[in-house]
């Protein structure tokens, strides 16, 4: 192959039509509240592990939305369980037993 | 009873120019107040946008029930559908009237409920409304409900749609900066109405901010959420361009995640935002009446005297003034006619 | 006493020998599995106390009272005490009775398994001794104890209520197959003695029926279907035994010893675990007193049902059971048996295997050491009291006030103590947390730390290594400010009453220095229940599954047990316990810390 | 696809453009990669059709590329484009015709620029008075070279030799229209047709007997950007660009591309040949690439000008497949010959993509 110096760059934008829903799918049928985030980000502002692994449920949610499940599996791994975003949760989702569900569900792939 | 009805008909005309909902109920409460009303309706039916209408957020009311409840309050008003008022101008303590048939009308006090429109969704070019088979309006989609007619709809399986919110709302480009208001809570019906119709389907909504001000309103954008699984993607669309399969492909951005997105959609809906009635910025200038910067009728001022159009006589029920909801627009029409009660009471 | 059936033997013992064998060596294989499956060090550790006289006294002492006698439920309800004791103790000694009697009057006989049971069948009355009516009167004696019990448990099946239960479990199908064989042997045995006493000799129960009964039956014949229905009533109880709640009756009995050796749950089925559960007598005794049945939704999740799923082996409702719980632990400060709940669920929770494992060791714990160093008294606050900035600062005025030289660990939010881990199951990464958090606080070089949550306080206590550092909680710190004369407080009109938190009382015994410090302050009364049977607020972070709206009920009904004696405030000293309870309290709900602040003199 | 919803915005968006007497300044770049193009337009505005079409030699580059590179600031943009105006008034013409789409982008923001702020075109005056003595009058017209071989496509159809049809099945040719960002995304009424749904090179395609294909990146940039592409470390970007929109067109097997700027026929012609080095795919028949065509080049191959003198040797992809459904004749052996019939060298051959 020729080495132009340069290459193709991946799109950065989500195909809404070719991701990968399954896990969200299968996080649904194990938590439906799942479905009525609205986004507000209280469980990310009072997150105790946030500020050192960037964890974020509300980001887990919209990544898992969007299949970006490096993404999901990133901030998943940072999650200390606490409860707080339980807690803050205006919608009143079982946020903590959603990353439970999560970290359960077994991958087809493995997407790291 | 019916002689002190007819003794206080005396008092005074009203002309109520719009016969919509506004329309309507001030029509009816003039009525009940004594005077002798007069409704004029550009179009060959009373009801305006709600007749066109197959069912009411929060309640799913349908509106024929409505707008039958409405109607026969006004029987004894003067009903004049399909006429266009060709001038109007101050005589006396009243005004006159004159429709483009040649009647004339006198009356001492004029309402103006002329209401909005809806945006031209045309204009927004890139979304590609009269250029793509599938993409319609929230009018369009209404009436789908209503008549079961839409060759864009009948006899396909939407298993993917899309709601574009704030069409023509809040875009300087569009040359309307203001919210339209029901725009929103609109597209949640109509999304959960769709997703009724079509248990399969896909659904996504584009929305810039989701302004769900009213009663139960947040109650149907968590029924939307957790019963009908309905995607919300906070971002506008960019552009709407043809796929080969003949589905639409949407691009927008997801502004929470901070990418772009793309989605492959059978029908886009878009949910035009309101203007204000362009029929009326002439008659406005007869009545010396001023236009406010967002194209609506400006009223006297925006907290006590929204019925009141600072020109003496004149007065103002529903959208004209701005987007409004159904029940605003009742409410307002009702303070409208006592207001004007008590324009013409002198009091 | 001679014996008067030529070979000592009846077929109509058959049914009760059957059954004892059965039983026998049931419980003998099962014994051997528990012990097989036993971690090599627990086992010896069972062993060697068995052999150490005083785990072996404790041992029979405590299966003397709790097995026969029932002390714990004596204390908790003494009709049900009774009506327990009557049926064990009275058995106990008919059995113990009989044996006597066989040594006695026939000692050649006493290797038969079922003479000593049916002793007055075989045996007639040659001459009147004192011995002799001493011992028939004790047996008839006892047999009419029993006979009251049962009398009482045949109440208590169709009207729980006038026993103070409000709910009781539902038996299966075998448990009552059990139950009413276990009704009918007594009445069953009356009848046989009845029959047969002026052959065997009679007391005073069994003397007279028997003069009365021979009224009207001419002959002898009519006494063998009776004792045939006395040893068929044994055996079909003995045979459905271990698939019954009755299981509990031997189980405990190696329970005891095993708790007292202080083995512990390892995994939810295996080993100790199964006599746990085994144990439970199914009285559901823990209904009542589970926070979660405010709703009725949850009453089949409680302890109780917990163990009858294990035993079952439903895998899905013991997921269920087991996710749900809030692991308050007062099913086990109820239950007659002492059966752990809480920790069978979290042996369960720790089974579950994930996909995906968090891993901290990417957080770097060098600038938190860096900030602590030099602190005499590190207060962590934690996470659930970040959430309550205002119990913080009072106790942080508090400390102020006092003099107290501290230093807060996480002033813009720290580490997770662990316990919500490993209370989630996930005892390993728990342990990946508290690593980082011994780091922070030995770098500290701190000798108290101080905790204003029950939650990190308890996991801080049972299982962080931190030699030569105080761990404390703000109530004990404080009352002993309070004693040291260094915190004046002021006592005023206002009423109060004390909410236990879960993991501060059951789970770490503290009352007292609440209340003491309550005391200084105002008037205190108590709640319905509390100390050790206080009731969960329902926020806990135990309870896995349980969502916002389903704990709306818990934390109401919770609040009514609170308020029963209509205190002004509400004061707790757990934030999580304060944060629930504000939700829907009807009057303010206050940490101790922030009381005391209000009411410093 | 609703036609006439596209008519229905086309007819909101027709610009006036005189038929004649236009001042042409040329684009910097096209004559090098496009030789025969610029020269095709006066040949038939002005030898086919007999407009008057000035140009002169003094007129310099408009500044555009070294404005839109972030090398020089707008007021010396426009300083340049004055200039021009300068030229063109001196000439004695007040319409402005530009070859290249950026000029024509600069030209339109420039006058745009001024009527909003007149104290700018007060200053620019001043600028180009100390620089060259110089004084002009603002065009009456400006318009791109495309629009006006849009309005002359009838005429040009009647003249046509041949169409934008495949001789061996009678169907008309499926074109991609590519239309420069500058020419209408900024000022969408200066477009023929509008930002949306241009319809200048369309218009051309269509009424030459093609068939226009709506594809959906079909807005997209061609990949070029400028600093994308002139900075290296961005070219990687510049390409994805070029390959989205490829990887969107494929599916409609276009027969060729028509373009309107000097860039986007250069890298949506040459990266064709870098993306199928680099993935191993082309997007024509048969390992060939899809020949993209200057709107003059087409023009030219419609009226019968032999394919060599339109200099469509030049192009990397190969345009022979799209001649031979055309039916236009040409002469193998004289691909390479210059016009002085000897060997203008011959490039070597990609791996990949099939040349000829």
């Amino acid at each position: 192959m020729i080495d132009f110096g340069f290459n193709l760059a991946p799109s950065s934008a989500v195909n809404l039509d070719e991701i990968d829903l399954s896990r969200y799918r299968a996080l649904l049928r194990m938590e439906p509240d799942a479905r009525i985030c609205m986004g507000c980000g209280s469980c990310t502002a009072t997150c105790t592990a946030g500020p050192f692994s960037g964890m974020s449920v509300r980001k887990v949610l919209l990544a898992l939305e969007r299949g970006q499940h490096v993404e999901v599996n990133r901030m998943l791994e940072g999650c200390m369980l606490c409860g707080k975003c339980m807690m803050v949760c205006p919608r009143g989702i079982n946020t903590r037993h959603l990353i439970l569900s999560l970290c359960r569900i077994k991958q087809e792939e493995n997407y790291d | 009873m019916a002689r002190k009805k007819a003794s206080k008909k005396t008092e005074g005309r009203v002309v109520v120019i719009g016969a919509g909902v506004a329309g309507l109920t001030a029509a009816r409460e003039l009525l009940a107040l004594g005077y002798e009303v007069v409704l004029l309706e550009q179009a060959d039916r009373p009801g305006g946008h709600v007749a066109q209408w197959y069912k009411l957020f929060p309640d799913m009311s349908p509106t024929a029930p409505i707008l039958e409840d409405l109607l026969s309050g006004v029987r004894e008003a003067k009903l004049l559908c399909g006429v266009e008022i060709a001038s109007i101008g101050r005589l006396g303590d009243g005004f006159n009237l004159i429709l483009t048939s040649g009647t004339a009308i006198s009356c001492s006090a004029v309402l103006v409920a002329t209401g909005f429109r809806l945006f031209e969704a045309r204009r927004k070019e890139e979304y590609g409304y009269g250029v793509y088979d599938q993409v319609m309006t929230n009018q369009d989609l209404e009436r789908w409900f209503a008549t079961g007619q839409d060759p864009r709809i009948t006899g396909r399986d939407i298993r993917r749609a899309g709601f574009v919110h704030c069409v023509g709302s809040r875009d300087e480009k569009a040359g309307n900066t203001q919210c339209s208001k029901v725009c929103c809570i609109t597209a949640i019906k109509q999304a959960i109405e769709l997703k009724e119709r079509f248990p399969q389907a896909e659904i996504w909504c584009f929305y810039m901010d989701l302004r769900l001000f009213g009663k139960k309103y947040e109650d149907f954008y968590i029924h939307a959420q957790r019963d009908c699984g309905i995607h919300f993607i906070r971002g506008r669309v960019s552009e709407v361009s043809e796929a080969i399969d003949g589905r639409v492909i949407v691009k927008a951005e997801d502004t929470l995640s901070g990418r772009p997105v793309k989605v492959s959609l059978d029908m886009l809906v878009l949910m035009s935002g309101m203007v204000c009635n362009p029929g009326i910025h002439a008659l406005a200038g007869s009545l010396s009446l001023s236009v406010d910067a967002d194209g609506f009728l400006r009223s006297r001022d925006n907290i006590l005297h929204l019925n009141d159009s600072g020109q003496p006589g004149v007065f103002y029920a529903g959208a004209v003034t701005g987007p409004k909801t159904v029940p605003e627009t009742l409410a307002e029409a009702r303070s409208a006619a006592l207001a004007i009660h008590r324009y013409l009471r002198g009091l | 006493m001679i014996e008067r059936v030529p070979g000592a033997f009846h077929p109509f013992v058959l049914p009760f020998v059957a059954g004892m064998v059965f039983v026998l060596g049931w419980c003998l294989v099962g014994m051997v599995r528990i012990l097989v499956e036993l971690p090599r060090e627990d086992r010896r550790r069972f062993f060697l106390s068995l052999v150490t006289p005083k785990t072996a006294w404790k041992n029979i002492k405590d299966i003397f009272l709790n097995c026969l006698i029932h002390v714990r439920l004596w204390k908790r309800n003494k009709v049900l005490g009774y009506m327990h004791s009557s049926i064990a103790f009275g058995w106990f000694m008919l059995i113990l009775l009989g044996h006597i009697e066989v040594i006695l009057f026939v000692p050649e006989r006493v290797h038969f398994l079922y003479y000593p049971i049916f002793f007055n069948f075989f045996v007639a009355e040659a001459d009147s001794t004192l011995q002799g009516s001493l011992l028939m009167f004790l047996m008839d004696f006892f047999l009419l104890v029993i006979l009251s019990g049962i009398a009482l448990a045949m109440v208590k099946r169709f009207r729980s209520r006038l026993f103070g239960m409000r709910r009781t479990t539902r038996p299966s199908v075998l448990d009552r197959v059990g139950l009413y064989s276990l009704w009918a042997i007594f009445p069953l045995r009356l009848m046989a003695e009845v029959f047969t006493a002026h052959i065997s000799g009679g007391s005073f129960l069994t003397g007279p029926i028997n003069a009365l009964f021979l009224h009207f039956f001419s002959n002898d014949l009519h006494y063998m279907p009776t004792w045939w229905a006395y040893s068929i009533a044994l055996g079909v109880f003995m045979f459905v035994l271990p698939f019954t709640r009755y299981m509990h009756i031997p189980a405990e009995m190696l329970l005891i010893p095993m708790r007292n050796a202080g083995i512990g749950i390892r995994h939810p089925r295996r080993g100790f675990a199964k006599l746990e559960y085994y144990s439970c007598p199914g009285c559901g005794v823990c209904i009542d007193a589970c926070p979660m049945t405010a709703s009725r939704a949850n009453v089949k999740d409680c302890t109780v049902y917990l163990n009858r799923q294990l035993r079952r082996g439903n895998e899905r409702r013991i997921e269920q059971i087991s996710d749900k719980c809030l692991l308050c632990g007062k099913c086990t400060e109820v239950c007659q048996v002492c059966v752990q709940g809480p920790e069978l669920r979290v042996a369960q929770r720790r089974m579950r295997s994930y996909a995906l494992s968090p891993d901290y060791s990417q957080i770097d714990t060098a600038p938190m050491q860096a900030a602590v160093r030099g602190a005499k008294v590190l207060y962590f606050a934690g996470c659930m009291t970040q959430l309550t900035p205002s119990i913080r600062k009072s106790l942080e005025a508090l400390l102020r006030r006092a003099g107290v030289d501290y230093k807060l660990m996480d002033p813009d939010g720290g580490l997770c103590c662990g316990r919500p881990l490993s209370m989630a199951g996930r005892e390993e990464q728990a342990r990946e947390l508290m690593a980082k958090n011994t780091e922070i606080i030995r770098a500290s070089g701190c000798e108290v730390l101080l905790l204003s949550c029950p939650i990190c306080y308890r996991v801080f206590r049972e299982s962080y290594d931190l030699p030569g550092v105080r761990v404390v909680h703000h109530t004990v710190f404080l009352r002993e400010l309070q004693l040291a004369g260094r915190l004046p407080l002021r006592s005023g009109p206002e009423t109060f009453v004390y909410h236990d938190p879960c993991e501060l009382g059951r789970g770490c015994g503290i009352y007292e220095e609440p209340r003491r410090l309550l005391d200084g302050v105002g008037t205190r009364v108590e709640a319905a229940s509390h100390h050790a049977e206080s009731v969960c607020c329902g926020g806990s972070l135990g309870s896995l599954t349980l969502g916002y709206r389903q704990r709306e009920a818990i934390v109401r009904a919770s609040l009514k047990n609170l308020t029963a004696e209509h205190p002004a405030t509400i004061v707790t000293a757990c934030p999580l316990c304060q944060t629930t309870f504000a939700r829907y309290a009807d009057r303010p709900v206050e940490d101790i810390s922030q009381t005391l602040l209000r009411n410093l003199g | 696809m609703i036609y006439q919803g596209k008519q229905k915005i086309w007819s909101d968006y027709q610009k006036e453009i005189p038929a004649d007497h236009w001042f042409y300044v040329r684009s910097c770049i096209r004559q090098s990669f496009f030789p025969g193009s610029e020269r095709q337009f006066l040949a038939i505005s002005r030898d086919l059709l007999g407009h008057d079409i000035y140009e002169t030699a003094h007129h310099t580059t408009c500044g555009g590329i070294a404005y839109h590179s972030d090398v020089i600031p707008q007021e010396t943009a426009m300083t340049i484009v004055a200039r021009q105006f300068a030229l063109m008034t001196e000439a004695g013409y007040r319409n402005l015709v530009a070859s290249c789409i950026t000029s024509f982008g600069n030209y339109t923001e420039t006058l745009e620029t001024w009527r909003e702020f007149p104290e700018l075109e007060a200053r620019v005056r001043e600028h180009l008075w100390k620089a060259c003595r110089r004084e002009f009058e603002k065009p009456e017209y400006v318009a791109h070279a495309s629009d006006l071989i849009y309005k002359y496509r009838g005429e040009i159809a009647a003249r046509a030799k041949f169409r934008l049809v495949d001789k061996a099945t009678g169907e008309p040719l499926r074109v991609v229209e590519h239309i420069g960002c500058h020419y209408s995304k900024m000022f969408p009424h200066k477009g023929v047709g509008g930002a949306e749904y241009p319809c200048v090179l369309s218009g051309m395609a269509e009424a030459w007997g093609g068939q226009v294909i709506d594809y959906p990146e079909r807005r997209h940039c061609c990949g070029f950007g400028f600093r994308q592409y002139l900075v290296k470390a961005n070219r990687g970007y510049s390409l994805s660009n070029t390959h989205k929109k490829f990887e969107s067109m494929e599916p409609f097997h276009p027969d060729l591309i028509i373009t309107n700027c000097p860039g986007c026929p250069y890298f949506l012609d040459r990266w064709q040949y870098v993306i199928s080095e680099q993935t191993g795919k082309t997007y024509g028949r048969n390992g060939y690439g899809i020949p993209v065509l200057t709107y003059e080049e087409l023009a030219g191959l419609v009226l019968g000008v032999d394919p060599w003198d339109l200099g469509l040797q030049i192009h990397q992809v190969a345009v022979e497949p799209l001649l031979d459904k055309m039916g236009v004749p040409y002469d193998p052996a004289r691909k390479y010959l210059g016009l002085n019939e000897k060997e203008i060298m011959r490039p070597g051959l990609p791996s990949v993509l099939r040349c000829c």
